[in-house]
């Protein structure tokens, strides 16, 4: 268990596992819904993908008590994954909470861009509930982690680390996932510079694009417009969304 | 077993199962799952003149059997569909019913007329759950003189087989049907989504953004079953039956409340090949139900049919 | 933490928790598996001043997460009532609602005049969702102005508090609401059943003896939060509400739509001691909430209240 | 497994063990309402109840499934059994089909009346789904068996060995069970005598009387009446019932 609650699962299935990282599963489990979760690992040459996920519902239980043989219905990988950064400059991957997962997925098949270490800022509430820090510094990135309560590393949000690397790093590309309310803040802090690529959430239904469920307010070609989180995303450059 | 369909205007579905409006968008987003010749048609999600936004998210939210949706109808509208859209749909090996909707009456009208300039579309589904924005935003559908309107306004515009989509949230649902048949409708189809609306406890609000959403899924069936049983009964055109449809018997029992055919929403986003499962089921489920052909299931449960005998006398159960 | 509740005419409950008409029968029928004195109150099945028969069997079914049910109204009439289950009442330690039904306006005005009469009792609840047998069968309740004609001669013959039980099956519950309101009730409750049908398959018929029942069961929760809140809205008087209540958070969920008190049916068929166990969960649940008593719950969700704070903020979930 | 697709299941609960035979359980599954099933055995020393159930929808399904050891949850013993016979007269069991457990438990309890050999006519619709045969014949009772399909014993139904004991045992008592259709029958077979017994079936809200969703027409002190079978029976005598 990587932290109270949370549960990797793997799957073998050679077509989720050469999903890009930021796309998603859309998983069956109980009730009308999938649940959509982002792959976690992905390991092409043996099939295996892999999902991390916090249980805080019915589904997600259901999903964390499925024994090992168990058979899944899967539809992905679905939606837009992260774009891979520009290996000619220095890249940041920021994460929050349940956001964390899909940053190690693109850790993983992501190259530093010459003399640089690649950043890696996550976000917790508290010590208990921080995920896979050791996973980032095991593929050599530099990890500043922040706590909301001080349990570990900086006492207060991601937002600290990534105003310093961003200072620090005048063309860094970088690549969020987590909380809305997180997410605004680090398009907030970024601001008018390129290359800001941010993975969203949102309720969805079908998770192909059908049913306009997942929507979140995004720029269109005639102003705002809703965008879909399970088609045109979840990740979206941060010039596509329009954050309250 | 032959399992084809014929409806009034010569419309002809190769089996009576159809993709209900708005949970099958226009086709594309599910061709990768689902094949689309195996349908009996689909139903697109509803076209209004101009783009509709639609409501704030969230915009679903599970129920116990059910889900509450508060899309609020977002679309890009008539024009975009027709260049965007049709050419895929016109290359698809099945029926293609344009759901329409407006806010006022001639909103409707305007989207029925640009329809049937274009090839390709089969026929209009008229959802008049749309609140009237004219008269104080009453939904066309809760009023059978106002319901009426909108069909006689799209009939005067287009000779495509035009059915008319009733909402369940009115005191009398077989009152509109009749309305509108009266108006020129050649098919009813039944039912439209249930208000109601979920809380959202962790937040203290209500869970959707539009507040208020529309049940589906089979929570919603029996509601369906009822309207599309006493609607059967109330006009002398067919029924289009839904509302929860998850299973091949599911299906039996609408065609037996009287439905010619049948559409299938929600159950789509958790198995999107049911449809297809259904379409292949169906042949062998009516055959052991002790019937010849899908028109002899059609309204077996209505009143002053066979009712009293049983499939199968099992004198020791 | 206090669960009382004060309700109109000096109606005080032990807490919020009521026993749904028509799902907990007179009583005694489920004394030896629930202790009555931990309820809020009781409603008791509907009472006509002449015996009712009820339908024909099958009268019951069931359907995804909902019940069927064509009982019919079925009772030995209010002079049995008051003889035979009203001296196990009176010595029940919790409040005594008296759930009435009539065909007519005056066997309304009799059932409560009779009931007026005796002691035990403590409170009316009018059942408005039966056939109006003078005004060609349409209930009561899915018209405003009948609905008030009811209340008003209930009205004239009683002092006890009156609630109004209102049908979800007409256009626009809110307004028999506020009709029953301004004809003098003290409370509402809502929701009844949602008229529905079922096909029983293999017979080839409608499933139950009475061709339509009432659906009920956590099926029809969304239905009925919707129309509490909207009522909540409407009315100034309290709100009862009901209507798929299974679990504590259900009637979290109806407190903050705006419910006063909440009622529980059909659940208690599959767990009797489901109420009991929600009494004893909900004052731990409120507080979890951040709530600091159930009267901060109420309507929490209602438009205007404390809808942006979340209970608890979470940077990361 | 006593029929295919039939399943006996043997519940640990001394207040169960206690039932009168002909009264039932209303057993907890998934979905809306218990399930009513009779007892097929009951051992008052060890406290154990038996209930057998044929398997034809979700709630038997799911109770086929539970595993030695699950807790069920189970209101009863409820409703009111069968009266035990007047032991100075001889009686006879007629059972068809899932009626027939609830005579076992009878038949395990009961003393047949000096002289005679308890009767019991079994009725199914083929040999396959014939249950308990052997048991009554062990507890030395008389066993006549009828299939609709004469796939063994006689072919007809359980009304041809019944008016034949009925025409030899004047004064015999008839405790009978199963399908609406036969019960109809052996009431008309049975013509005037008292001491006839049918144990009915109707389906079920509470089980406990309170919600009269389980009528079946009855003879009332002003007329005809409808009565709750989980309450006023399932067992009823005769004339108490009307048949359509
Ligand atoms: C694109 C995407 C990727 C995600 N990746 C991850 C991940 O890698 N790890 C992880 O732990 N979680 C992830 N989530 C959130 C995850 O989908 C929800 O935690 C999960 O659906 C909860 O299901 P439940 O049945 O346990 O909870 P319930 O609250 O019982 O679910 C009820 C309904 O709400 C929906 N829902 C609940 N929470 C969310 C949420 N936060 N976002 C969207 N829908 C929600 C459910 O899908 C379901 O339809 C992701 C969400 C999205 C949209
Ligand atoms: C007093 C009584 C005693 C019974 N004893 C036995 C027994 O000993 N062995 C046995 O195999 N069966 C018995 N039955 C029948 C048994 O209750 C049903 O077979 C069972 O409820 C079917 O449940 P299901 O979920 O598998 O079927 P489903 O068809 O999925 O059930 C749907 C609903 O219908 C009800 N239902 C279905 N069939 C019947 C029926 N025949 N009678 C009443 N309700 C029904 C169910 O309880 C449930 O509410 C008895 C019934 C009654 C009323
Ligand atoms: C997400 C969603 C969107 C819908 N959009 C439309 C629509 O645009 N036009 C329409 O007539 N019905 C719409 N409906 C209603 C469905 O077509 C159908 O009437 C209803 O969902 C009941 O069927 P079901 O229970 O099988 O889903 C929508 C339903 C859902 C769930
Ligand atoms: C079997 C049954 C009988 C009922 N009888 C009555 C009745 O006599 N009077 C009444 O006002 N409501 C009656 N109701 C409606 C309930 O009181 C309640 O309004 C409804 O069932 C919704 O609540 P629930 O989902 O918790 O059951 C009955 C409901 C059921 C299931
Ligand atoms: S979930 Fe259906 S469009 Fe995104
Ligand atoms: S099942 Fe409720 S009265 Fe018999």
């Amino acid at each position: 268990m990587p932290a109270p609650d949370h549960v990797e699962l793997w799957v073998h299935s050679p077509p989720l596992a050469k999903a890009t990282p930021g796309q998603f599963a859309h998983v069956a489990t109980q009730g009308m819904l999938r649940r959509p979760i982002s792959f976690s690992r992905l390991d092409v040459d043996t099939g295996h993908a892999a999902i991390l996920f916090q249980v805080v519902g019915v589904g997600t239980r259901w999903l964390a008590s499925q024994q090992e043989g168990a058979v899944l219905d899967i539809l992905g990988p679905l939606g837009r994954g992260f774009p891979a950064p520009d290996d000619r400059r220095p890249w940041c991957l920021v994460g929050g909470g349940v956001g964390i997962p899909p940053l190690l997925a693109a850790a993983s098949q992501w190259t530093p861009a010459a003399q640089t270490t690649p950043a890696t800022i996550l976000g917790a509430r508290t010590a208990s509930l921080l995920l896979l820090e050791e996973n980032f510094r095991q593929l050599g990135h530099e990890v500043w982690v922040t706590t909301d309560d001080g349990s570990r590393g900086e006492k207060g949000t991601v937002i600290g680390p990534l105003a310093r690397w961003l200072a620090k790093n005048p063309l860094g590309q970088v690549y969020a996932c987590g909380p809305t309310a997180m997410l605004s803040a680090v398009a907030a802090t970024s601001g008018q510079r390129g290359d800001v690529w941010l993975a969203l959430e949102q309720r969805m239904g079908c998770g192909v694009g059908a049913c306009l469920a997942c929507v979140v307010l995004g720029n269109g070609a005639n102003g705002p417009s809703y965008r879909r989180v399970c088609a045109d995303g979840p990740v979206f450059s941060r010039e596509e969304l329009i954050f309250p | 077993m032959n399992l084809a369909v014929s409806l009034p205007r010569g419309l002809k579905l190769k089996n009576p199962i159809i993709a209900a409006s708005g949970t099958f968008g226009f086709g594309p987003e599910y061709a990768s799952l689902v094949d689309m010749s195996v349908l009996g048609g689909i139903s697109v999600k509803g076209l209004s003149p101009d783009p509709w936004p639609g409501n704030p998210p969230p915009r679903v939210w599970e129920t116990p059997m059910g889900l509450l949706n508060s899309i609020g109808l977002q679309n890009h509208g008539v024009e975009v569909f027709c260049q965007q859209d049709l050419p895929f749909l016109r290359n698809a090996d099945t029926r293609i019913i344009a759901n329409i909707i407006g806010h006022t009456v001639d909103e409707y009208r305007r989207v029925a007329a640009r329809l049937s300039r274009e090839s390709g579309i089969d026929a209009l589904e008229v959802n008049i759950s749309c609140p009237n924005i004219k008269e104080g935003g009453m939904s066309f559908g809760q009023d059978p003189d106002q319901a009426a309107q909108v069909m006689s306004a799209v009939r005067a515009e287009t000779d495509l087989p035009v059915m008319v989509k009733i909402s369940p949230n009115t005191t009398y649902p077989a009152m509109i049907a009749k309305a509108v048949e009266d108006a020129g409708a050649d098919m009813i189809s039944a039912i439209n989504t249930v208000v109601g609306m979920a809380i959202d406890v962790r937040h203290r609000r209500p869970a959707l953004g539009g507040i208020t959403g529309g049940l589906s899924g089979p929570a919603i069936k029996p509601i369906a079953l009822r309207i599309v049983y006493e609607v059967a009964q109330a006009v002398e055109i067919p029924v289009v039956g839904m509302g929860g449809i998850s299973s091949t018997m599911d299906v039996v029992e609408f065609l037996m409340a009287g439905a010619a055919a049948v559409m299938v929403g929600t159950i789509t986003f958790q198995y999107p090949r049911r449809m297809q499962e259904i379409v292949a089921e169906l042949p062998e489920v009516i055959s052991e139900l002790g019937f010849d052909g899908l028109s002899d299931v059609v309204g077996s449960a209505l009143p002053g049919r066979s009712h009293a005998a049983p499939v199968m006398v099992e004198d020791y159960e």
